[in-house]
């Protein structure tokens, strides 16, 4: 978390863009926004922007890499250079790096990885605009174009996060929080099985603290399960090839 | 070799031949172009969405304050780059830009900059010490052939959008000062020559059957940039047919641009 | 397929079903710490070496002078680097560190800069200008399981055995100016879950078979850091669990930092 | 281009080294220079220095890289660090990769790759001192390089350069007239078959000033094409193992 | 060599460290010290502190590296960021990449690599903190590592350096001594054999110098070896699994 | 294994038994050199181009101007590198430089380093701010054997041609102020054992078919550096006879440096 803000960051029970504490940010899902990719999710969340991309099942090059019992799974976390305040240098850095293999691990648990063996499915998100929060909207995209691109899935993964501002518990930072805040706890959940399989955290949490933010994680990314199936729903129902997006 | 390209790469020719093309446009056609400005409000100084038919590129501007280069004391500093983002084409892969990309950012960049359409000279905060440096960064989202007059599109369209920030303090505030400061437009067309036709912003499908590829950049009454790729050749006369198709087409793509 | 780690993972599931574990520890118990302090004496301001049964990490703090981040001007900077050099493990490799080696460093990180354990604000020499840079290198130098829990506390015992050079002239001298200024002691747990069972601090034959990964850091009273790993996951109450086992774990393995 | 130049760059129809717009540097062609590559050539063009060197076709590593339908073409165009003002740093950079690429296309277009499936010919073009039009002058080393290494060619390729100093269309920029002039034109011509296989432009010309200047650097291309011819000629004639060249 | 001293680095006959010229610093070898690798080796000689690793011989991978008619055998030296006094930045430099290439080339001399075509034999080599002598030390140390990891070997390498130091040729540098002396000649040798299989100079030596300097440093190796051997015969008759060492 | 080259190790081999070698010269002889100074008089300070046998070796000298290190601060700089570019060879690649290629350089390096040959004190402008930074860039353009002596009697010789460039208003003017203040002359002799014999100036044949190499540096009087290289041993007496032998080849060839 970054340094102290001069000015409260939750007043009269309001969070600076009006929210409540347990409030998310607008959320818009959608589903099969792009052309060339085999499945893909567009989901603004606040001012974030986040694009997804799956292709594969496909053959994984070079053989060396291949595991004959299952698919590779393989994720990209990426920012565009444009996406934050100050211009971000293209290419990985170690925080992408990290967002990429936890992400990677999430999906991991819903994919029916051994029904491809040999192959590589390749995720792929990038972060147009960042607005804290990124990777739980990429989580969200990429178990959303996975299921677009038709691969076998046990379930959605959502990604929700809480944090604490101002001494308080808050559902889902926006970036002043982020920067300002005290503590941020990502997600990633699968509400049909009550299971966890994306948790990070910092800050300063005390136990009762971190208990409140988990169920309030818990609670978000049980909304977003629901919108990320409307999401699908939509794109299966209305006929066209791709949505518009942006 | 791959079967599927070759028989595509036939038929497109065979198509061509009788004066036709795959998606029934003539050969000076360009397909349906949409911009959309500011997609990255928040925080890209100037940005916009370009689709060319199916091709989508996004470009977003940044400004920053740095040094200027030793040779241009007084002239603010531009810089393009590309990613071929590997959500944009199953043959796109993550990693550092290869050939494609650095052919692509640097075609668009001299367009932009022999056409002087960004005013360096007034990006000046102090001579020889700090000038704006205006980052133009295209993010290929979707391929479907003529990426760069898709690019160089939506790289004018993100400038013309483009405001410059505060700078105080030796510190950038990112709230806006001015407009960007800009003059001419420039616009690239970019044409594939299948045996002896010459087509207008080929899609990708017409890309895997061209023997060469011939960009012209424009500002309307000026040359600016050209760019021939591919293996095949040009004969002088095509070039000067093209040059003139160009100065034509300029004024209609023109239009477009708010 | 590796046939040997498929027969361990195997066996020691079922050793887990039992209520037992490999090398007959407890579910909640931690393998034997040893702590050793400036054992790298004359070259680096801090070190430890720290073995966790047969886990050895060796970390080095190197002090220098640099100029603090734009938006914390009156703070010194501190960075944590992994290196999981080739001689710990059959499965390591020389080379650019990898996404294990950066998870580790990042997650070691997170718990020491949470929890304010270095007082960054008592590390200015002159306010965005000139500060202290605090470099905590791991060393990992045998790797037998439960990385993250034997870095943590290599990285805190080298940091409390710490010093701050002197700076005269615009240039380190080093010579002792003070004790690094040190507030909190953060603690890691790092915890495997297999089949349904949570083992605290696995072995690296555990790892093997381990569905998944949680670890929590603590300062004792609260949480500055988590991390999940691996591809398993983890129900809601088996988290809330690891949480109150690790504060009673704190206590334990507290006494042992000097 | 670059800035502008405080002095006129022509002078009462001369340019600042004496030559009339349409008229070329002095140019050196030398074949079969260096010892251990299969074919090479030494170019001295104005105060550049270029020297290219061919091997192949050989066997390519790895096998995955191999095309069975015809040779692969792999031509990298280095700057010594020591060939211009400012010491460049060793290493490809953007600039060199464009031109690698735009090179390696035009000669595709002379040498028969289909006589040799699953080999590599590989094409390194060195400018040891560079003085404007360097690509061009790589260029036309490259292609003698192919010829003296025997490797079958439908023919040469020709490079030179036509460019705008000072409002006029000049022929062959020196470099005080890149660096200051108004527009460069680059060329890769066919004289036998009236064929432009490379093509760039950058600067500011009207449409006649362009017919111009590719008129120029047609005729331009030309004469070094007869050079070319005469350099191989030389080569085959006189009966030394390498020249002697720099 | 680097700047001169401002003060005398000999005085009465006694270096700063109260050593005669033709003194070893104090060694401690300790064979066995890594439960994971094949083989292992602390060396601590001075304030240097050096580990070596073994693995192998193992499998080779990816194949085309593999030599059908012996071993391959790969070493790295390697500093840790924190065994200078200027924190070293982690990563191979130009320096490291020499000394592993010369310590390779002296440990190829003694390894019967052609006893196990298509495999590699790993050398590791991690210098924990600095003092002068690092390379002699790591190579010391690698050599007992492959002793200890029961690679079949001819004979063991001996490293030790002799050097120059305020005109006088005084055996095995310390840090002040290679900072401020006036020449440095690193020595891998083979006492049984009489060999000489690392050999390095840089300085200012006449003749005579370096005649002494050369046999000084013969003399320190043959010291170097019998502690060598002494460490693994130690390791072989007591009979713990892993030494302590740090 | 390549039998060709198996071939003629085998052949050289039994040459070497018989006392003779593959060109006709004696043990002690080196090849024919050739020395041409400015080559590219217009862009580099300094350049030589030398011919040892068949072996072609580019040296061009750069001047800057930079920060002089913090240990030296009354002291230029100089930097030593070395390509070997892919026109030299079948066996080089193109690509970031390797071992033997960085071996190169730093064995020529140090040999000018050492003898002092360059006066480093000359070349302050402003002491711990402004100095002179010699670049010595090593381009092999045909490789026969033994780059070492080539290499550096190249980056020699381009030194002698070198000129100090004009420094006005914190800018290098690339006219001359005045001549490259050089002091002693280094040159290195690189011998290959094969079998028992010591070989002066290997070509590359004979290079593929040594057990060991050695090289030497001297300026006359006295040595400054030695490398040792390949897998084979030298006896003490070898060593010292090699050094008996630099000294008296370096009066011949001192005599070629203009």
């Amino acid at each position: 978390m970054g340094g102290k803000s001069s000015t409260p960051l939750i007043v009269k029970g309001k969070r600076l863009d009006g929210r409540k504490p347990e409030e998310l940010r607008p959320i818009k899902i959608e589903a099969g926004v792009l052309n060339r990719a085999d499945g893909s999710c567009y989901v603004e969340w606040g001012k974030n922007k986040v694009i997804a991309a799956v292709y594969g099942p496909r053959e994984l090059h070079p053989k060396h890499l291949q595991d004959n019992t299952q698919a590779v799974l393989r994720c990209r976390y990426n920012m565009a250079p444009f996406s934050v305040d100050d211009r971000k240098r293209p290419g990985p850095d170690r925080r992408s790096v990290e967002i990429s293999k936890v992400i990677r691990e999430a999906l991991e648990r819903v994919v029916f990885l051994n029904y491809f063996p040999t192959s590589a499915i390749d995720v792929f998100m990038e972060v147009l605009q960042a607005d804290a929060g990124t990777r739980c909207a990429a989580l969200t995209a990429a178990s959303v174009a996975l299921a677009d691109a038709g691969v076998p899935m046990r379930d959605l993964v959502a990604g929700c996060a809480a944090g604490k501002v101002d001494g308080t518990v808050v559902l889902d930072l926006m970036q002043e929080e982020d920067n300002y805040g005290e503590g941020d706890l990502p997600l990633g959940y699968i509400p049909s099985k009550d299971e966890i399989v994306l948790l990070q955290m910092d800050g300063d949490f005390t136990k009762d603290e971190f208990k409140t933010a988990l169920n309030y994680a818990i609670k978000g990314a049980k909304k977003i399960y629901a919108l990320q199936k409307e999401a699908l729903k939509r794109k299966y129902t209305t006929n066209k090839e791709t949505a518009k997006w942006i | 070799m791959d079967i599927n390209r070759e028989l595509k790469r036939h038929f497109i020719g065979r198509l061509v031949q009788d004066g036709r093309r795959i998606d029934g446009r003539g050969f000076d056609e360009m397909r349906e172009i949409s911009i959309e400005q500011n997609v990255i409000p928040d925080k890209a100084e100037g940005s916009a969405f370009v689709k060319l038919g199916n091709t989508e590129v996004l470009c977003g501007v940044k400004m920053d304050v740095g040094e200027p280069f030793p040779d241009t004391p007084e002239e603010g500093v531009m810089m393009t780059g590309a990613e071929l983002v590997p959500i944009a084409s199953p043959e796109f892969e993550a990693g550092r830009p290869g050939e494609d990309a650095i052919e692509l950012a640097r075609v668009v960049d001299r367009g932009i900059r022999e056409s002087h359409m960004i005013s360096l000279d007034k990006l000046v905060i102090s001579p020889g010490e700090r000038v704006w440096m205006v980052f133009i960064d295209l993010h290929i989202l979707n391929h479907d052939g003529n990426l760069i007059d898709a690019s160089t599109l939506a790289a004018v369209s993100a400038l013309k959008s483009a405001w410059v920030p505060k700078f105080e303090d030796e510190k950038v505030i990112r709230e806006k000062s001015s407009d960007l400061p800009i003059s001419k437009i420039p616009l690239s067309f970019t044409y594939a020559k299948i045996d002896d036709a010459i087509l207008l912003d080929p899609i990708l499908d017409e890309e895997f059957a061209m023997d060469a590829r011939l960009t012209v950049t424009t500002s309307g009454t000026h040359l600016h940039a050209m760019q021939k790729g591919e293996t095949g050749a040009f004969k002088p006369e095509e070039v000067f047919n093209i040059v003139d198709t160009t100065f034509s087409k300029y004024k209609e793509v023109k239009k477009l641009i708010k």
